[in-house]
């Protein structure tokens, strides 16, 4: 390790030169080859966001249906529209994307690099999931919406039962929405593996990025059965295979298990994020590390692996041979104890640390309050004689928003308070964050906690109606009032953050003296992130850092070069350029779009879109001609660091 | 208009038969548990925060470590106990539940048939086929009996849900899946399809009439008759009406030249207590409305609207006066 | 930007068309049509076609798939079985004996032919017979792809390598 | 105060290796490619379990002497496979060449054969049966990575012979190879479902 | 139904007087060589008892003469004449053509009585008399039906064929498809009485070809396809009024079961089992029409014939037996009581209707002559029953079989394989035989000089699947979802050579089209039937060499048959005209692409459309 007897440089020419380098391109073609994972992280997260609105009013809208028997605000052709439509998009536009947004935001900050491993596949990967959620949308509003419920279960969603294009529609949805999700979990994963800082060993990867990796394993080993399940879904219905028909030796049960082997890990893709929040949020409000790391790493693998294992229990009702379903049961009983362990754990972290309270925090301690019951009465589906008479009824219906709303909507507003300050550089209202949260707290109970009884009253989930004399009415009439207090909720979370955003207090870089390395960046973060890729000597990167913590020299300013490390302990092992901007990813998502969507109409074409794909893929893939003569000189030694006018550094190996 | 006072109660906090009771027994077990876990999870958390609050700097040293590790694996091992208590006892009653009925005497089988949106009731007799009943929307069973239900489906998939005597058991087609009830009480309750079915979701319930065994016996006995001879000359007429109008095409009667099978048996539909699968309360202004526009009662069913002059529309139904 | 705006229009059409369901068809929301002409020759100068009315559900996914379960239902299966005939003449071939015309259809299914086709009229509901006749086109490859599924949930009837 | 640096001007820049990111996320998209052909297989064997008549008792019993020797073929096409990964680490062009060559011609034999030979013999079509439509997905599904693995060799190959060879260029050979190698294993159990079973005992009779 | 009559003379230029006629006819009739009955020891039974000798049994005996399809009461459709032999049958010649004006399936066998030939057409069934006495046979008068209902035709399940007629009393009698039964005057054509025995309102039809017994005309019923309740019908010959009707299902009154009913097996013993292994009412509509077959043993005096299928074919609509459907009854011609009666498929699953002929035999079964009803059934089986009681003496294979393993013969019942059943939802594969059975009603023959049986029937497998069926009258009630296609080996006919007594097949004859058409065995070791592609082929009885054939015009599903004109030449007539269920696809024009059309035949016959085109024309060949 070399001293430097002088104070550093300025570094500010470099800065100059490495904004250039990773800057964004002005005008639309600019805007649609940005491949920063910043921008794109943050388009996944706004996007995601206005499709959570979107799935919000037709939730509103549902709420209103329900709230007297026999209504006719909306007919069932409606009705069951929307509803299809609310799960779809809260499913898969809005929660697993809005994780990925986060993910892809934060993960390369954390790890303190520049950007992810492929910034163009990224990139492709946002087009993909937007246009698949514009699709659906479209489609929405000609009157051509899925109407088979988010799981599609078949027949109903098969050729004869849903004639149409609505569910050929969210057949393809799916499959834009899990390519956007898998090529995210490549990416992360690669990124996480080869591209933290040095220092940063496998024990000192920040648990948010842990829960990222966890998910994008998930996503890696789940999404595959849902597109397949989909895709044969689409196959069934446009070319006419036979796979769920049962009368030519196909079975509407082979899709419900492909549908849940993804279906259940997709909960815990949805949550698990929602846990590395919780981690964030209490370590910066505890001031001291989280208890028990190893074992909150440990558990979130373990729920990974489990959480394959449970899927049958979804389909508890349709009379699989009985030892089989207890195997189930047990599996589904014991994926509690990983997160108990996690929940102990951060009881003990707040137990031992300085507990400060501000709206993050605030949305945690709802998380606790509402996850747990969530947790609680998964327990008891997960018994098969209660979920006998719970399944698809309103229990049900509270169960997993519990779950849903409780363990990745309120650690996912307590992420946007507390990373607000990073993305704007300023702080929001208190007061409104407040407000909005109790709004949400009390809202949310008032709204699901009479499902619980509503379902063991036995009103079962997505009827449009139902009768009088049921004594479902009050209840029900309570639920709709409920969403009220959420929709204020999230209105007053957007005018805060969007009256904040520019007259908000300014943050500076780490107003919550939090312990990752993103807080050791100016709000917001440059584009190039990190001037020099730093380094960590502790799992809590700023509060471990030494005063003179050793920063990486010897890279260039002038290319988009990063520094690959290796998977365990993260030494330093060799260099490599990132792919600037490039519209191909835009394109060929556009060529995706037409091999896809046409198919529904007519199969030629998926075959005019791919070979319009392949021809995309070349020009994706082929090198410009300033890009091979770097690199023919590079190879050939001619050229050499840049002249800066920095002291001549020495190699030195890490302690 | 609507079934709604005579709505049965349909709830699974109400059983009335020995399925349903351990499930609701079991149901009270974990939910006392899971308050309890609750509670004192809670708790912990809030005592925690309080403690934290309080605190000037946080702790971390590996001696305090080493304490909250004793109280999180103290919570870990009674996490497990508690899990294991509750496995058992679950996959006990389920195993109670499941293997219910098997080698008992005086089981009854019915069919239930599964369509879009109702229910097809059948008690066969593999020995005097001639003895089977086809019933629609309501299931007579004989109180303190084990009836064995066989759950087929003729288009998606559905579920038959009574709260009150059992959960649900889905019906699937290509496989038929069977299934134990029993009422220990007699009365009478309400089921409902639990599996998202199409446009009328909402209005595919049944009602299931446990009775003594004599009350049982005397109303298959009755449901084994034909239809009555229609009497008065409007039933007469009405009877005409029935058969040249698109009745005849769909439904059947017992006795008469009627013998389609798309929509409910009317033999003894009169005796039902309600209409359209639970929608309506079976009165006659309201199987005239039903009659006249179902569809727009119903909105997707397959019921067709019927143009009847009032003369043909009173004949019709004085002679379904007489389906009782 | 108009332009977008124009396909988005058409699109809207189009697609609307396909996709509107009528669960509730009004018990007089269609009347029978005057019989279309059987012949193409007329004595002295043409006459335009007298009937006004056309057929509701063209091209229209729901009822594509409604007039499938009442072809099923009402037996028109027994007869012309999955299109290719039996009893009755194919319903998938380019020949039609009364005409292909949505209310030639319509008028065979409703006044019955004379040699063995029986005439449904006032036996079932109007809007159907306009269902079953938008099922009967789409058996002949009249009715758009789009709105037309591959198979139902039964035995696949058509063999894959043949397009009909 | 002093600052501590960390020099790493020193190291190279880019790999051929398996440390390279490419490296990584093409076993990345091979595990997710693996895992939907074992969606796909266990959809074979899930049918199988549900069908009392597996496979159908209308499938006629395949001609085993093509479809064996296109497997075989293709299984020995890994041996070129190998060659390019060994030789693009020492930057070997003739052998690359060769082999891509080979390589090419073998996965277009391939596709030859399946679609001129093979398939047409069937005896069933997609639509047939369920039996019918996961043999003919599976065949699907491998078709597009056999031409997606022929394509991307034909393309590296045809860059190859006008383009300076770089580095990045043999990382892109042996990640090639390592994709051939997948699309040629992972036919192997879909040989036997496709051409064995039917000749082995019916389930059902 | 009788009503005015109207002649048609199509030769008006005719001169000669009726009674030159009748001197014409006499002299042939003495030319003819009537066979020498020693040598055919079965055929001795009626002189056995000669109060049985009717005027019609002597005609059925002669073998210059043709009265009935089946040529004589017990259906051997073997005949005596043995001038054309394996040694000369390959210089047949075409003698002279005869169009029916039809273009659809010609399934009729022409009779000959006294130097005239009759043939019926398909719908609208118009009957020719054609006079063998003149050159090229020219006709003497044609019939036709009036009123013939053209709706009909929507309730014929296959083609709108008829089976032909049958001549009695100096009438010809036969059905029209519109449930009409007539009469006409064998000499003048002159209508004598029309009868209306079925209503195609609720979806019944004729197509089969009646009986004359002791005065009675024997009419059953088409229409298993179409929920009707099936029956035979005895019509009084002079009057056409009826005189009995015997339904299939029902109660025993409707049956005709009595204290005479004595069934051999106990599974058919009981009271109103027509009604009680059905469902509620199922009977009703609950099918077992007769539509095929029926013999007479003038000496036990007993009718036989078969029942059909049960509708619909979903059997899950009609759990039981289905009594009586496809079986068999035993019964006096003059009251229609039901002497005893033999399920072969007790709750039929596969449209098997137990219609095919019956031969009535008299065979040394384990050393004992005993007089036996031979039965190839279309379950595949060649039942051989004691027609005295109905017990099954033997059960034999005689097809491709996965559908059953066999017949138990101490209950008497099939065995099915449970597997095959097709259930709702369900397609099951490999089905063998299929719908059409092993053999449909295309009659076989039996030489009693080879004493073999010589079986034309098919080799088809299917795909089926069960749907439930609604009732509307007069539309199909099948709830199925069928596909046939070719069975082992790949050839779709086979013309088998049977031994009954030991009860194994002798010789097969593979065709590529599954066979339609029926067979006649003569004295000459000759055996003839027809091919769907339109040979008619000549066979050596005993080995099955192909001695001679001949394309005709169109595919061949009549029946042939040979007689002696009245130059004293033996002459082989057929009708030629595809059509029926198996030629339904280029009879009705159907689409191939549809495979279950025509109740899935058309799965199997999509070629046949290349091979063959429609059009009725009668061949007869003679020696030069």
């Amino acid at each position: 390790m070399t001293e430097l007897a002088v104070l550093p440089p300025d570094f500010a020419k470099e800065a100059a030169i490495m904004e250039k380098t990773w800057a964004s391109k002005p005008g639309v073609i600019g805007w649609l080859s940005e491949t920063g994972h910043k921008q794109i992280g943050l388009r996944y997260i706004v996007t995601a966001f206005l499709f959570f609105l979107a799935g919000g009013i037709e939730a509103a809208l549902m709420r209103i249906q329900l709230l007297k028997p026999e209504n006719h605000f909306l007919g069932p052709d409606a009705y069951n529209q929307i509803f299809t439509m609310h799960g779809s998009t809260m499913m898969f536009l809005f929660a697993v994307p809005i994780m990925e947004g986060f993910g892809v935001y934060l993960v390369p900050l954390m790890l303190g690099t520049h950007n992810v491993a492929f910034p163009k596949l990224n990139a492709f990967g946002y087009y993909i999931y937007l246009f698949g959620g514009l699709f659906l949308y479209t489609m929405f509003l000609l009157h051509a919406a899925p109407q088979a419920g988010w799981f599609s279960y078949v027949p109903l969603a098969g050729p004869q039962y849903s004639p149409g294009k609505g569910v050929d529609t969210w057949a393809q949805m799916i499959t834009f929405t899990e390519v956007s999700g898998l090529v995210v979990a490549v990416e992360l994963v690669v990124t996480t593996f080869k591209q933290r800082c040095p220092g940063m060993s496998l024990n000192r990867i920040p648990l948010f990025v842990w829960s990222m990796i966890v998910v994008s394993f998930m996503i890696i080993f789940a999404m595959p059965a849902v597109m397949i399940a989909s895709g044969y879904l689409s196959l069934d219905r446009l070319v006419g295979t036979h796979l769920y028909n049962r009368s030519e030796g196909g079975d509407p049960l082979l899709y419900q298990h492909m549908f849940w082997f993804f279906g259940h890990p997709e909960v815990y893709i949805i949550f698990i994020p929602g846990l590395g929040f919780v981690s964030s949020i209490l370590t910066a409000f505890t001031g001291r590390k989280i208890y028990g790391y190893t074992a909150m790493v440990s558990t979130l693998v373990v729920t990974a692996f489990l959480g394959f294992s449970v899927w049958v229990h979804h389909m508890f009702a349709t009379g699989l041979p009985q030892l089989g379903e207890s195997f189930f049961t047990a599996a589904s009983l014991m994926i509690v104890l990983p997160t108990g362990v996690q929940i102990f754990c951060w009881i003990a972290t707040i137990w031992s640390g300085r507990f400060r309270i501000a709206t993050p925090v605030m949305y945690v301690i709802g998380f606790f309050l509402v996850f747990i019951v969530g947790g609680l009465t998964g327990v008891m589906l997960a018994s098969i004689p209660i979920d006998w008479q719970v399944h698809d009824t309103y229990f049900v219906v509270a169960h997993f928003h519990y779950v849903l709303i409780g363990g990745a909507l309120f650690p996912l507003f307590g992420a946007f308070h507390f990373w607000f300050p990073k993305w704007t550089g300023r702080m929001y209202s208190e007061v409104m964050g407040q407000i909005s949260f109790w709004l949400l707290l009390i809202g949310f109970n008032v709204t699901f906690f009479p499902m619980h009884v509503l379902g063991l009253y036995g009103m079962p989930r997505r009827v449009y109606t139902y009768q009088p004399g049921m004594r479902w009415g009050n209840l029900n009439v309570l639920a709709s009032a409920g969403a009220v207090f959420m929709a204020l909720s999230v209105l007053t979370m957007i005018i805060n953050f969007l009256v904040s955003r520019r007259a908000g207090r300014v943050a500076g870089a780490n107003p919550w003296n939090a312990d990752t390395l993103e807080w050791s960046l100016p709000s917001p973060p440059p584009v190039y992130n990190y001037l020099h890729v730093p380094t960590v000597s502790g799992l809590n990167a700023v509060w471990d850092a030494a005063p003179d913590q050793p920063y990486v020299t010897g890279m260039r300013f002038d290319r988009r070069e990063i520094l690959i490390t290796r998977v365990l302990d993260a030494e330093p092992d060799h260099t490599e350029q990132l792919p600037g901007h490039s519209p191909w990813p835009f394109v060929l998502s556009c060529t995706m779009c037409i091999g896809l969507w046409g198919a529904i109409f007519f199969a030629w074409w998926f075959t005019i879109g791919a070979v319009l794909s392949g021809i995309a893929l070349i020009g994706w893939f082929w090198p410009s001609d300033r890009e091979l003569e770097d690199h023919i000189l590079r190879e050939k030694g001619e050229l050499g660091g840049l002249e800066l006018g920095m002291p001549e550094p020495v190699r030195e190996e890490m302690p | 208009m609507t079934a709604s006072t005579l709505a049965p109660i349909q709830s699974a906090l109400h059983s009335a038969g020995p399925q349903a009771a351990s499930i609701e027994h079991l149901w009270w077990v974990f939910f006392w548990i899971c308050v309890v876990v609750y509670v004192i999870t809670i708790a912990f958390f809030f005592i925690a925060a309080i403690r934290g609050r309080r605190r000037a700097e946080a702790v971390d040293n590996p001696a305090h470590d080493r304490r909250l590790g004793i109280f999180v694996s103290t919570c870990a091992a009674v996490t497990i106990a508690t899990l294991f208590g509750l496995l058992f006892s679950s996959v006990a009653t389920g195993n109670a539940i499941g293997t219910f009925g098997k080698n008992k005497p005086g089981q009854i089988e019915i069919e239930v048939t599964g369509h879009q949106w109702w229910w097809e009731v059948k008690y066969p007799d593999a020995l005097a086929p001639a003895n089977q009943i086809t019933d629609a929307n309501e299931i007579h069973i004989p109180i303190h009996t084990p009836v064995l239900l066989r759950l087929d489906t003729r288009d998606v998939i559905h579920s038959l849900w009574i709260p009150n005597l059992h959960g649900k058991r889905d019906l699937i087609p290509g496989r038929v899946n069977k299934f134990w009830i029993q009422a220990d009480r007699p009365g009478v309750y309400r089921g409902q399809c639990a599996e998202f079915c199409g446009y009328q979701h909402a209005h595919m319930a049944l009602t299931v009439v446990a009775e003594s065994s004599a009350d049982f016996l005397k109303w298959k006995s009755h449901m084994g008759e034909g239809a009555p001879t229609p009497m008065t000359p409007a039933q007469l007429r009405g009877q005409q009406v029935f058969l040249s109008a698109p009745c005849a095409k769909c439904h059947n009667i017992l006795g008469l030249d009627a013998y389609g099978t798309l929509g409910p048996d009317l033999t003894h539909f009169r005796s039902r207590p309600t209409l359209a699968a639970g929608q309506l309360l079976n009165t006659r202004g309201n199987l005239a409305g039903w009659i006249m526009n179902a569809p727009a009662i119903k909105p997707g069913t397959t019921m067709p609207p019927n143009q009847l002059s009032g003369q043909e529309m009173s004949d019709l139904l004085a002679y379904l006066e007489t389906l009782r | 930007m108009k332009r977008s705006l124009a396909l988005l229009v058409i699109l809207a059409v189009v697609a609307c068309h396909r996709e509107r369901r009528p669960l509730a068809p009004a018990a007089v929301d269609s009347q029978r049509p005057n019989p279309l002409r059987m012949g193409d020759l007329q004595p002295g100068p043409k006459q335009l076609a007298a009937t006004g009315i056309n057929n509701p559900y063209e091209g229209n996914a729901y009822a594509i798939s409604e007039g499938q379960r009442l072809f099923a239902q009402y037996n028109c299966s027994g007869c012309h079985f999955h299109g290719g005939g039996g009893i009755g003449p194919p319903l998938m071939d380019a020949e039609w004996i009364y005409g292909s015309s949505p209310v030639n259809i319509f008028t065979t299914i409703s006044e019955g032919r004379p040699n063995g086709m029986p005439s449904y009229g006032g036996h079932i509901p109007v809007y159907q017979i306009w269902q079953l006749t938008t099922y009967v086109r789409a058996l002949g490859g009249f009715e758009p792809k789009g709105a037309t599924s591959p198979r139902s949930e039964e035995m696949m009837a058509k063999r894959a390598e043949e397009p009909k | 105060m002093t600052q501590r640096v960390l020099d790493v001007a020193a190291l190279t820049e880019g790999t051929a290796d398996s440390r390279s990111l490419i490296w990584w996320g093409n076993l990345a998209m091979l595990a997710i490619e693996g895992t939907m052909f074992a969606m796909a297989m266990a959809t074979y064997l899930y049918l199988r379990s549900t069908n009392l008549d597996w496979p159908p008792s209308t499938v006629p019993k395949p001609d085993l002497l093509m479809p064996t020797i296109n497997t075989v073929m293709l299984l020995l096409s890994c041996i070129p496979a190998f060659i390019i990964d060994r030789a693009s680490i020492t930057k070997n062009m003739l052998p690359i060449r060769i082999c891509q060559a080979l390589s090419i011609a073998v996965g277009l034999l391939f596709l030859y054969i399946q679609y001129a030979v093979m398939v047409p013999s069937l005896g069933y079509k997609w639509s047939s049966h369920a039996y019918g439509s996961v043999v003919w997905v599976i065949i699907g599904m491998h078709t597009l990575h056999m031409v997606a693995a022929t394509g991307e060799t034909a393309l590296l190959f045809l860059y190859s012979l006008f383009k300076p060879v770089l580095k990045k260029h043999l990382l892109d050979f042996r990640c090639t190879a390592v994709y051939w190698y997948f699309v040629a294993l992972v036919w192997v159990p879909f040989y036997f479902i496709i051409f064995i079973e039917p000749w082995m005992q019916r389930k059902g009779s | 139904m009788v009503g005015a009559t109207r002649r048609v003379r199509v030769r008006p230029q005719w001169l000669g007087g009726q009674a030159i006629l009748l001197i014409v006819l006499l002299c042939a009739g003495c030319k003819a060589k009537t066979p020498d009955n020693k040598t055919f020891p079965f055929l001795q039974r009626y002189s056995a008892n000669p109060s049985e000798k009717t005027d019609l049994v002597k005609l059925e005996g002669e073998d210059g003469q043709w009265i009935m399809p089946a040529k004589n009461y017990a259906s051997t459709r073997f005949s005596g004449l043995n001038q054309i032999n394996t040694g000369n049958v390959k210089n047949l010649k075409v003698a002279w053509t005869f169009s029916t004006g039809s273009d659809r399936g010609e399934e009729a066998a022409p009779i000959v009585v006294n130097n005239t030939m009759y043939i019926v057409t398909p719908f609208p069934n118009t009957l020719y008399a054609l006079d063998l006495t003149q050159p090229g046979a020219p006709a003497k008068w044609s019939y036709k039906p009036k009123d013939m209902n053209n709706s009909a035709k929507g309730v014929a399940c296959c083609d709108w064929v008829n089976r032909g007629c049958v001549y009695a009393n100096g009438k010809i009698f036969f059905n029209t498809l519109d449930g009409k039964t007539a009469a006409v005057n064998a000499q003048t054509g002159d209508e004598v009485w029309v009868s209306q025995v079925a209503d195609i309102n609720r979806g019944e039809s004729i197509t089969m070809a009646p009986l004359v017994v002791k005065n009675k005309v024997l009419v059953g019923d088409s229409g298993g396809e179409f929920g009707v309740r099936g029956s035979l019908t005895a019509l009084d010959s002079e009057t056409g009024k009826q005189v009995w009707k015997a339904y299939s299902t029902g109660p025993d009154k409707d049956c005709l079961i009595g204290p005479g009913f004595h069934p051999f097996y106990d599974s058919d013993k009981g009271q109103d089992l027509g009604v009680k292994t059905w469902p509620p009412d199922a009977w009703k509509i609950g099918g077992g029409t007769t539509w095929g077959w029926i013999s007479y043993d003038p000496a036990l005096d007993l009718i036989y014939y078969g029942t059909g299928n049960p509708g619909p074919w979903n059997p899950e609509q009609r759990p039981g037996d289905n009594k009586w459907t496809c079986g068999m009854f035993a019964r006096r011609p003059d009251t229609g009581e039901a002497v005893w009666a033999y399920q072969w498929s007790p709750h039929d699953v596969y449209d098997h209707d137990g219609i095919n002929e019956l031969l009535l035999l008299d065979l040394p079964i384990n050393g004992q002559l005993r007089k036996v009803v031979v039965r190839p059934e279309r379950n595949g089986y060649v039942y051989v029953l004691d027609r005295t009681t109905g017990q099954v003496l033997s059960a034999n294979p005689f097809a491709f079989i996965t559908s059953s393993t066999g017949v138990d013969l101490k209950t008497g019942r099939l065995q099915p394989v449970k597997e095959k059943a097709p259930g709702v939802g369900r397609v099951t594969r490999m089905i063998c035989p299929p719908a059409p059975g092993a053999k449909d009603w295309e009659p076989s023959a039996y030489s009693p000089v080879t004493k073999l049986l010589y079986i034309p029937h098919a080799n088809l497998c299917e795909d089926a699947e069960g749907l439930s069926a609604n009732y509307i009258a007069g539309t199909p009630y099948v709830g199925s979802n069928v596909k046939m296609y070719a069975g082992p080996g790949g050839h779709r006919g086979e013309f088998d050579a049977w031994d009954p007594v030991a009860g194994k097949k002798i010789w097969t004859i593979k065709e590529n089209f599954p066979l339609w058409s029926g067979t006649v065995a003569t004295a000459g070791n000759v055996v003839f039937y027809g091919t769907m592609e339109g040979w008619f082929k000549a066979i050596d009885a005993r080995t099955g060499q192909l001695l001679w054939q001949f394309k005709c015009g169109s595919g061949i599903i009549g029946q042939p048959i040979t007689y002696q004109g009245p130059d004293g030449k033996q002459y082989v007539s057929i009708l030629s005209g595809v059509g029926g269920w198996a030629g339904a696809i280029v009879a009705g024009q159907l689409d191939p692409h549809d495979g279950t059309a025509a109740l899935g035949f058309v799965n199997a016959m999509s070629d046949l459309p290349q091979a063959t085109t429609k059009g009725g024309m009668l061949y007869t060949f003679a020696l030069p």
